[in-house]
């Protein structure tokens, strides 16, 4: 019933009211893909000083993988609802590709053992977290 | 006859006044002998009032002191409590039962301090 | 003779049963009250239990349902909820004591039931609590 | 000396059996989001559980009366019936969450997939309930949850700024970007985590099945009064590491492997092992007592022979309802639904159900009927009726919150 009181309410407003929602759709789906990001590096940091079981690394990173492609999913399946929102579609679908790209091939290494790439592959993502992050405070 | 035939069941005096629900039923120890247990539990008469609520929690005891709160709260709701002996019962039926005294004249239940 | 004073709901209904040798069987689910030969106020004769006796008190659709299950499972009797005769009440405290072990009670055969067709054919089932 | 032993080892096992999958996520979420501002939380939840706890202890010790067998006696069986509906149904819900624990510890461990483990889980979880003795199983698994204690090493070797740490703990405020209800809803969420029904029945009830009497009423306060609050401490310590190294990074733990960063950064590879195995020692003591509960309760209500002290085939429908608890409990998990979701869902839940058990052992604890001269003292009693009310507030606050903040997200 309270869903359906929500859904009633989304459509009866108007169109500035769902930039709105979905820019704050954007700003969710950036802190969570900042977040998955962010743990990913401090794999990244553990594997760097053998501080974790290859097993239990693997296991995070395939876990920020998927959050982070989960999220984009989610998020690319909203309809923007005007150009501006296009815009925002643009420039978030862009660092999230970049941090799933990332995330995807640090996982790949993990799986196959080659623990000791792990800093060299991650390299990109302490810019792209700080890009998500600053997003997300933007957009939030 | 069982108990749950009394319990809840609403009391009428015989101009028709609710007396409010039976909320217990109170026994003495002193029928015939029964195997064990020695002499048998007898009906003694009836615990009405407006409201249920906490009738059960055992706040009509006095020795039952606490939690204070609580104790005020549910003595409040039983104000209204009153007690009609079982030989003043005329009849049971399944939705009322019918009392030859006026509720005007009922005492306050005093409940049995030991169990 | 003014015997011990108890109120019925406060002192005996939903306490618990414990058998003769301290097993647990069953709750006061519910009296049953007879009036006496000779006529007078009614006395309490058996404690009723079991989901025949429970259905009533739970009332409503549920309460209904529980007691024709309940009658269900009696099948060839009399539809009536399994009682224990007050003849082996050994003692009303913050339990009634029964003088009888569980096992000779109409109310033990739910448990009889299950113990016989499910929980007995579990391997380890008869072990003792070491 | 053998008195003394006992108490220590009743100590220990509270400790470790205090924290469960519960506590691991509600601590851990809260100081990544909240920082150290919701800390005077848990201190409310475990005064609050001793509270609770000590007089379900010696309510049973006194009157050999489990908390759901005195539930029906006072609420009758009707209104009883709908409360252990709801009691059973979080509980429950707690026995799938730590079953999903257990097995997402295992994967952590393995890299297999927890979904995998949750059979070999549960039929474990009901060997060991089935057979093991009820003190054996007791200590066992409360002193390896005792392995978390690496988490409060890993914060002591990493010597943080203790006093920023009690600075955000003593100045409980809203973050900013946070909204109040959410920040509320978090409370809601480390109370009931703080506050699990389940552990005032398998308390309670386990003061029965170890044959407590009047002599044992000490070692019932020590347990509760000693062993509550360093579990408490336990969690806190989670909370403290996810304020230290996920909150500054905006990372949100969604899965156990994030709560177990702070301390394996620290200590390393060892670190990390001792937790794992904390981790699933908590959990799976968790499991056992959640799914005993489930049984403990709808057997007391119904006057079922319950319990480990006698033979299985002496209490086949206490057995039979563990077994099917915890059958069911592996297939709500086995619907992939998530075990933390699960999780957050049983804790606020037990926040608002707590009332419903809180209440009727609050009155027996003052009938002399059952307490003879152990009935509660003034002091309790006004820490109770304090409780009372935070508790019914906590209770009706707690779904318009989840609604108004989603469950918090």
């Amino acid at each position: 019933m309270v869903a359906g009181a929500l859904l009633l309410l989304g459509a009866c407003t108007g169109p500035v009211r769902s930039v709105d929602v979905y820019e704050s759709k954007a700003g969710q789906t950036a802190e969570v893909a900042a977040s998955a990001v962010q743990t990913a590096l401090l794999a990244v940091d553990a594997a760097k000083g053998d501080k974790a079981y290859g097993r239990y690394l693997t296991q995070v990173l395939v876990e920020a993988e998927e959050d982070a492609s989960s999220a984009q999913g989610t998020f690319d399946g909203i309809q923007p609802p005007d150009r501006r929102a296009d815009a925002l579609r643009g420039r978030l679908d862009g660092l999230l590709g970049e941090a799933t790209d990332t995330l995807a091939e640090l996982r790949i290494a993990a799986r196959r053992g080659r623990f000791a790439e792990l800093p060299e592959l991650a390299r990109p993502l302490p810019k792209v977290a700080e890009e998500l992050g600053a997003f997300a405070e933007a957009h939030g | 006859m069982r108990l749950t035939d009394l319990l809840g069941v609403e009391v009428i005096d015989q101009e028709g006044r609710s007396a409010g629900q039976v909320h217990d039923v109170r026994l003495v120890q002193d029928g015939p002998l029964v195997g064990g247990f020695g002499a048998s539990l007898r009906v003694a008469g009836l615990v009405v009032g407006g409201r249920g609520i906490g009738a059960r929690l055992g706040y009509q005891r006095r020795k039952v002191r606490g939690p204070w709160l609580v104790k005020l709260l549910f003595h409040w709701l039983s104000r209204d409590g009153r007690y009609v002996e079982w030989d003043r019962v005329q009849t049971v039926q399944p939705d009322r039962i019918l009392i030859s005294v006026p509720i005007g004249d009922l005492s306050r239940p005093e409940t049995p301090e030991s169990g | 003779m003014a015997g011990r004073v108890l109120d019925a709901g406060l002192h005996l209904l939903d306490r618990q049963l414990v058998d003769r040798d301290g097993r647990l069987a069953g709750k006061v689910d519910d009296l049953e009250l007879t009036i006496p030969d000779g006529g007078g106020p009614p006395l309490v004769t058996a404690i009723l239990a079991g989901p025949g006796a429970l259905g009533r008190r739970i009332g409503g659709r549920l309460g209904a349902w529980v007691e024709a299950v309940a009658n269900r499972l009696r099948s060839g009797e009399d539809r009536r909820p399994s009682r224990i005769s007050f003849a082996v009440v050994k003692r009303i405290g913050s339990a009634i004591e029964l003088s009888a072990p569980k096992a000779e009670l109409e109310t033990d055969r739910l448990e009889a039931w299950t113990r016989d067709h499910i929980i007995a054919h579990l391997p380890g089932a008869g072990d003792a609590p070491d | 000396m053998k008195r003394l032993f006992a108490i220590a080892l009743g100590i220990l096992t509270a400790i470790g059996g205090f924290v469960d999958i519960g506590d691991i996520v509600a601590n851990a979420e809260t100081g990544a989001r909240f920082g150290m501002s919701l800390a005077w939380v848990v201190v409310v939840g475990v005064i609050g559980i001793c509270l609770f706890a000590e007089m379900a202890g010696r309510v049973a010790t006194v009157s050999g009366r489990a908390v759901f067998d005195l539930v029906r006696e006072r609420l009758g069986a009707r209104v009883a019936l709908v409360n252990l509906a709801a009691s059973f149904f979080i509980t429950f819900l707690t026995l799938a969450a730590e079953i999903g624990g257990v097995a997402l510890a295992i994967e952590l461990a393995t890299s297999v997939n927890y979904l995998l483990w949750v059979p070999i889980v549960a039929f474990l979880v009901w060997l060991v309930v089935w057979r093991v003795k009820f003190d054996v199983m007791e200590n066992v698994f409360g002193l390896a949850g005792l392995a978390l204690v690496v988490a409060a090493v890993a914060l002591w070797r990493l010597g943080p700024d203790w006093g920023g740490l009690l600075h955000g703990a003593t100045h409980p405020a809203v973050p900013q970007g946070e909204g109040h209800p959410t920040w509320w809803f978090f409370a809601i969420a480390l109370l009931g985590a703080a506050m699990t029904p389940y552990e005032v029945f398998f308390f309670s009830s386990g003061a029965v099945e170890e044959g407590w009497s009047r002599a044992d009423l000490i070692t019932n306060r020590l347990n509760v009064y000693i062993g509550f609050p360093l579990g408490g401490l336990l969690s806190l310590t989670l909370m403290a590491g996810a304020t230290l190294f996920l909150e500054p990074r905006g990372i949100q733990p969604g899965h156990l492997s994030q709560v177990a960063l702070p301390t394996l950064l620290v200590l390393g590879k060892l670190g990390l092992a001792m937790l794992l195995i904390g981790f699933f020692a908590a959990t799976f003591g968790a499991a056992l007592e959640t799914g005993l509960s489930c049984g403990y309760a709808v057997a007391q209500y119904f006057g079922f022979q319950w319990g480990k002290f006698v033979r299985p085939a002496d209490a086949p429908r206490f057995h039979l309802i563990l077994l099917v608890s915890i059958a069911a409990g592996a297939g709500l998990v086995l619907t992939t639904i998530d075990p933390i979701t699960i999780t957050e869902y049983s804790i606020v839940l037990s926040a608002a159900a707590l009332p419903l058990t809180y209440f009727p052992i609050l009155v027996v604890a003052n009938d002399p009927d059952y307490m003879g001269d152990k009935v509660n003292s003034w002091f309790t009693n006004a820490l109770g009726s304090l409780y009372l009310v935070l508790l019914l507030v906590v209770a009706a606050a707690t779904i318009p919150l989840m609604i108004l903040t989603k469950a918090g997200s």
